[in-house]
């Protein structure tokens, strides 16, 4: 019986102890008619069958040189991170209820909380969301919450904003009646501008939400965006992806003022790609809303005896409290994966991410200059953009990645899927993982494909 | 000491640092305007230095690989280290979640795979493995019904009924899913209170969300009156599949009467918890809730004879509720738990329900003899069971926190407490099917001890812990004096 | 500086400290005119550069289907074994001379002790040797100091055992003029019979080695042979497959009194096949002549308080005390893959070990059936086997090896390079890990190879 | 506990049983008479029971990973991941040592090139890989020093000079390799005794087996005149590599003199200890040597252009001393030193000996200045360096054993103590350059405390440690009442 240490005495004894004859007995309450009858799935294998079988099936995927970005990033991860996040201990802990029992998972979150608010240059952080889409959807609700100035249930939202998150938080806040309102973007830069933001001027909005770099790698102007919304009444949500903060302004130096709330995707932080999960949402905020944060928050305290631990903060917001009133549902988040990223950021420092920042942005322009040397083949936006960058190609890209696809190169994401107007578009990034040697076969593949 | 506190600036995990390319552009094509001027205030420190740090970190912390871990309504079982190191295949890992279906058939046909054991073990007709955790198939779930009515145009019903018992998860999602919330008193049987649940059943009702066994550690007696009732009325059955461990194998939530629930692979499927997370809670629906699944869900198709996987999605489920997260999910999660649901198979399912049941009533009973007062004396324990210490705390001072706090001295994780909300001074104890005997006695030899103390030297353990890394917190203090993330202001 | 925590600032604070200018002052004692010059080696690379080489390189070697045993056996290991064995305490610990802080070291080669002893049916066993080979050298010099009743610096060593055991141990023994004599085996059981050991009967020899199964996988009369060397004065040494003993009757108790030392390869237990190291030499003894034993062995005893708790014992031995008289140089030993093997052996238990024993006994057997239904082949010797076969090919067995292994399938090893007599013979095995459809494969393979 | 006595009669991990296939013939086949009658007493336990077990016992460890851990002589530095990981690789792993070359490109590479660097940071001629640990590594080169001696007929050389601070591996090899051992004292400032050398050797001398930075901690000054003068005698130079930590890259054994050598990969070139071993000891050699290298070696050849590794043995070197492992050695341990060789390159090599240096000098010093005798004051640390603890013991009462046992409760290890033999109660303290000053001024800081301790209360520090899981040991009962296995017996 895998996984289930009782001998047939064992099993005996117990039952002499309950004082029932057969396990069975202890299922006595349960109405006859709704007992289950077997199961049509397969017999149990062993550890090596599944082994093997999943080997092999992890295999079958393997082999690819991956040009895909579009908010999940293939980045190195020091083997020391996944090593120490492993650790039983680290594994196989609950959350911590138990604060005395559970100090090494509270000051790795309280580590974790002072990274990211210290990488967006936001007040405090919480403990993590499920990923970048839902806690955008986190976001919205928070700022609904917060804006005490705004009676509105709407929300502007640039749909230079990732589709995915778009589409995500939107299926997530509609229930409650809120609206996200989408805004246009400037065709030629691939951005939101002030002109695509006027019409939306004096109407009553609780947020904007803008995201640096956008999903087509274009760099907002996030300073008059933000003094924007701020000006006419509404908080800013700013989404944003961590590697970047080593390089960009954070978003609590965006305008006048800052943003208010900064959310994003942790999966760049020492998460690997893994078919899209588990990853982790990280959110900040000002000091003043913090108790409209969902999820968890863990606080500095001292024990009986003066020593400095840490410990549950703010259970007040949270749903096993506050039950229909709480800030949100979450209950389970991503601590492990948080954990992977707090040992990353530890291993990297400011300057290790700013290199890893670097690189990306180095080598995508690099291999966006082999590409858009081939004949037919140009970048879609004029505007600065950073580590991801969108390409138009002479020809169906749908087809040109199928084809790629075949010399086993994953060439980025086929754009005219989310936006009918970026008909051929190819949005693709190179991380710091790539050598000179992948870029170019990047390019010479792309151009056997284009002459074929 | 913090990571902070053992930074120098300038120290560097070197080998960690990217060779950046010959061109030495840098950055200089983006405008000064947008570029940080301060560098982040994070740790600067050696690779040694991380290791050691977080290595001394984990060995402050109970898990289920070190202790007995008896958290009622969190199934701390054992987490196959195989499942780990499955689902950590480099093949697995670096599946981009956007790869080509070409490029992703080994990975899909797990999902598939997943998607077609959840059906069959729950009794339910459709499974989207999408949601992240417990909470979030929740949502699903309610969405779902909500979809429900709204296609038929029944945009009266604005309440979801949830019994007192059920956990905070429940009556935050109905509110999150734009439904008011209606609760159902339980009676001191632990059962739902019929009457009571009559009354509130109407036109507005949407639907009900419970779970069967309840958090009170014991079965619904009354399920399918209780179904009959609701749905009679024209609501729904949501099943919080929490406590599944209780019943898999034995029951299925669609057989009891439910339309719809969510499966916690971190609780039921041995995935691990990781001090908080992740998990993944798919939902399971019945016939009426088919159309309304959360995308996306892996489809199989025969080409050329031959098994080809794909995603489906809007284009396939047009009254989907859609998408619920960025990509598909806690994808690392449900490989885990798809190999624990290939190891244990057809005739491993129910041993789940029978040796976790074995092991509670056992406790149970040997916590009786010990004098121990049950929440519940004349049910049977499901997975798990409540022992209320309200005369402990009433004759001798000593509350459910406080031998909570000693008994983590003796070695043992503490148990729930004070959840249920309505069992007063109350400890929830699931010691899983995972666990041998000798561990069951062992943490009820401590709780002997312990009350012994009580009666002893009360004060003693009032101010327990005295083995752990740190005495008992201040709780009051955290949350009065907000102390969120270290800063460098307030460290020099 | 990858590796080195120093800032400049923590530099120049130190030689302040010291009182000297610079790090090269600390090296002033040295003659100049040794000091190196620069290096031709390549330029360090990072984290990333490596693990993408050595991920290139690892791959290269694998997608093989291996049939190869003679010594080192591919067996499935769970994965819980080097998950518990990497964490950094054990990994990263010394050799347990602080015994109060080693205490987990220190129990786990208790247990490690105990479970060979147990498995051998000996009365003690060390904390392991380098590995099999050199664990049968460092037998043979134990034999002989520990054989009061022979004078001779001769072992007895039959051809039956493995050619590279044999040439190994001579490498380690012939410097102190120890001789080991081969015994020939009789043609057609493959095995050591009394009739080839009769010529050396009344001569002074320390000790008759014995394997078994022997090289061929053939099984050896151990009773009988084990008789005989007793009754000739000879201690006798035991080769053994630690994973066999789950199913074979144990050194301990062959024939009379039992074998008086048994050593073996303890790779079997849950260590990786790893190009063949580091694996572990596993060696055990009676109670009367372990103080001849070389190598660390673990004691338990007390505390101060009498609570129990683990040492490092009978010193004595060691190098470190007694230097020249020590009874080997060995100090560091495989200690690692020793606890890789006391957590392999706790997972699989007796039951377990006979199961893996079993069922690579079963899947050889019928490898064996279907290789030898084809034309030509056959099974070299008539005597049982346990889990490892010699077939003889109707052509060259080092030229049929070739091709398969471009089918990917290696087929065995070609035994003619170790024993001219054996032409065109093949020694295979296939364990616990191969599936039928493995099984027909290499049929599959060899017929079409044949045929061509 | 032991896990024995964790053990229920039938308990099992099944999911690590094999299935055995359907013939069910089993082992009909075999004897009756060869087959074993009662099952081995090992533990039957479950596999949660086993992962929980043997994680317990690892946190009852001192560790680089979680501790400073000082050992002088150990060289007990950060064990990179990333070599750890990638010697872990599926492919490396998979290989079987007698896998055909043409399948063995990618570990042959490895190989090559590892013996390639290790041949110019030592100024070798040659090295090969096959030595498990150093002692096997002094066996090759004292086999060589042999091997060639006989080859050139010279019968006569049956001794091995050895200075007295020599590790206890050294003459205990010599003897294996057949030779007299004569030991040569060495004088109060830690230097060979050159006129007791001058006399010792002679027609007799085969060689001198010396380790420089010696393990006095200090650079032996007259190495080239040792050199010259063994060298003059007809012996050969064997330089014991455990110390290379303190020259790499600054100072090559072969520039020194030495005609051969072992490299203690598991010090120098960062290979985790493993609680004690495995490791690896390569011995490179001088041109005389080279015809005696033990095998197997990885050649490499050009075939149309393209690098092709091969195994050379004894076809191709005849007049190895042949091989000394089943296979080729410590691979796994191989592959690791190589990650950490390639990732310190060229530019990094030579900084090991620079910051080893500078941290055992700057701790040197720091101990002087608290008040700690050193026992070769007027002399520069190398990688490590001694100070004994003499006055404490005939002063206090409190050796250094005791003082050691002290440190352990501040959570650092103990120095090496008692080693070299010729200082009395000496502790040989050797930081690495790993670690940053924070931690060896914890250290030092530690070590005042103790003092400040034994001078106020000699008996706590003697009845030291206090927070280990045990209390100081008997390892006089050890001994005498040996007890060296559990046995069922015994326990019930
Ligand atoms: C009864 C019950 N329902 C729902 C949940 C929520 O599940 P999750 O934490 O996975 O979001 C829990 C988790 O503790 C629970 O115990
Ligand atoms: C000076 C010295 N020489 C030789 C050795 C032996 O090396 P190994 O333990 O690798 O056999 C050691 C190991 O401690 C040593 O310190």
């Amino acid at each position: 019986m895998p996984y289930i240490p009782h001998t047939d005495e064992d099993v005996k004894a117990m039952l002499d102890t309950i004082g029932v004859n057969s396990i069975d007995d202890l299922f006595d309450e349960i109405p006859k008619d709704i007992l289950a009858k077997n199961f049509d799935i397969p017999e149990g294998i062993s550890e090596m069958e599944m082994m093997r079988l999943m080997s092999e099936r992890a295999a079958a995927d393997s082999n690819v040189s991956c040009f895909i970005g579009a908010g999940a990033y293939e980045h190195h991860i020091p083997a020391a991170v996944w090593d120490v996040v492993s650790r039983g201990e680290f594994l196989t802990a609950y959350t911590p209820y138990q604060a005395e029992a559970s100090q090494g998972t509270l000051q790795v979150i309280y580590e974790y909380q002072t990274n990211m608010a210290n990488l967006t240059a936001m007040d405090v952080s919480n403990a993590s969301l499920y990923d970048g889409g839902s806690g955008m959807a986190e976001a919205a609700l928070m700022a609904i919450r917060a804006n005490k100035k705004s009676k509105s249930r709407k929300v502007l939202v640039p749909r230079t904003i990732s589709p995915l998150y778009r589409d995500t938080a939107h299926n997530i806040v509609t229930n409650q009646n809120i609206e996200l309102v989408d805004v246009n973007f400037d065709s030629e830069g691939g951005n939101t501008t002030l002109e695509n933001l006027k019409q939306y001027e004096g109407e009553d909005f609780a947020a904007l939400i803008i995201a640096q770099p956008n999903f087509f790698g274009v760099l907002e102007d996030v300073n008059e965006l933000t003094d924007w919304a701020h000006a006419n009444g509404m908080l800013v949500i700013a989404v944003v992806n961590p590697i970047s903060l080593a390089l960009l302004t954070p978003p609590g130096e965006w305008g006048e003022s800052g943003a208010d709330i900064a959310i994003g995707e942790g999966q760049p932080l020492g998460v690997p790609l893994s078919s899209g999960g588990p990853y982790f949402g990280f959110i900040c905020c000002k000091q003043k809303i913090v108790r409209q944060m969902p999820g968890r928050i863990i606080g500095r305290t001292v024990d009986m005896e003066g020593k400095e631990g840490f410990t549950l903060t703010l259970q007040a917001r949270e749903q096993h409290i506050r039950r229909s009133k709480a800030t949100s549902n979450i209950c389970t988040n991503q601590g492990l994966v948080m954990t992977a990223s707090t040992i990353y950021v530890a291993l990297l420092g400011a300057d290790g991410l700013s290199l890893v920042a670097e690189a990306c942005h180095e080598n995508t322009n690099q291999l966006s200059v082999l590409l858009t040397s081939l004949e037919g083949v140009e970048t879609a936006f004029n505007r600065p953009v950073f580590h991801e960058q969108v390409l138009r190609l002479p020809v169906s890209s749908e087809s040109v990645l199928e084809k790629l696809a075949e010399a086993r190169i994953q060439g980025g994401i086929d754009l005219s899927t989310y936006y009918p107007e970026l008909e051929n578009c190819v949005l693709f990034c190179a991380t710091e993982t790539k050598t000179n040697d992948d870029l170019v076969a990047y390019q010479q593949a792309l151009a056997s494909v284009l002459a074929s | 000491m913090l990571i902070y506190e053992k930074s120098q600036a300038g120290r560097r995990s070197i080998s960690q640092a990217p060779i950046t390319s010959t061109t030495n552009t840098k950055v200089s094509d983006i405008p000064e305007g947008l570029l940080r001027k301060k560098k982040a205030a994070l740790a600067e420190v050696s690779e040694m230095q991380v290791v050691r740090h977080y290595t001394n970190l984990s060995r402050r912390n109970f898990s289920i690989d070190t202790q007995f871990y008896p958290l009622g309504s969190c199934t701390m079982k054992y987490n196959p280290r195989g499942a780990h190191k499955s689902a950590m295949l480099p093949g697995f890992l670096g599946r981009h979640p956007l790869a080509p279906e070409s490029q992703s058939q080994g990975f899909l046909a797990c999902m598939y795979d997943l998607q077609e054991i959840l059906k069959e073990v729950t009794g339910m007709k459709g499974v989207s493995l999408t949601p992240m955790a417990g909470a979030q198939g929740e949502f699903a779930g309610v969405a779902m019904i909500r979809a429900y009515h709204d296609a038929r145009e029944d945009f009266e019903r604005t309440e979801i009924l949830i019994p007192s018992a059920a956990h905070g998860t429940n009556p935050a999602t109905a509110v999150m899913c734009g439904y008011k919330v209606r609760e159902i008193p339980v009676d001191k049987n632990g059962d739902v209170d019929l009457a009571a649940l009559k009354e509130a059943v109407g036109p507005e009702t949407a639907g009900l969300m419970m779970t069967n066994p309840s958090t009170c550690g014991v079965f619904e007696r009354s399920i399918k009156e209780i179904a009959s009732t609701v749905h009679e009325a024209g609501g729904l059955l949501y099943y919080d599949g929490a406590n599944l461990n209780a019943i898999l194998g034995k029951v299925c939530p669609g057989d009891m009467g439910f339309d719809v629930m969510h499966m916690n692979l971190h609780k039921t499927f041995a995935t691990p918890h990781g001090g908080g997370g992740p998990g993944a809670g798919p939902v399971g629906v019945g016939e009426r809730l088919l159309p309304y699944m959360p995308t996306p869900i892996v489809g199989k198709e025969s080409v050329d004879g031959k098994d080809v996987y794909r995603w489906l999605d809007e284009k396939d489920i047009p009254q989907t509720i859609g998408r619920l997260s960025t990509y598909m999910g806690n994808a690392g999660v449900l490989l885990r738990a798809y190999y624990y649901a290939r190891l244990l198979g057809r005739e491993g399912m129910h041993r789940v329900a029978e040796y976790s049941t074995l092991n509670a009533n056992y406790m149970m009973k040997r916590c009786e003899n010990a004098g121990f007062e049950l929440a519940y004396p004349g049910r049977r324990a499901t997975h798990e069971f409540i022992i209320t210490l309200s005369s402990q705390a009433k004759n001798l001072g000593v509350n459910a926190m406080d031998f909570a706090k000693r008994l983590l001295d003796y070695g043992y994780h503490a148990p729930t407490t004070y959840f249920p909300l309505l069992v007063p001074e109350c400890w929830l104890i699931e010691p899983t099917e995972t666990e041998s005997p000798d561990e069951l006695d062992g943490f009820v030899e401590a709780m002997i001890q312990i009350q012994k103390e009580s009666e002893e030297n009360a004060e003693m353990v009032k101010g327990a812990p005295y083995n752990q890394t740190v005495r008992r917190l201040d709780d009051v203090k955290a949350a009065r004096e907000l102390d969120l993330k270290w800063s460098p202001a307030q460290e020099s």
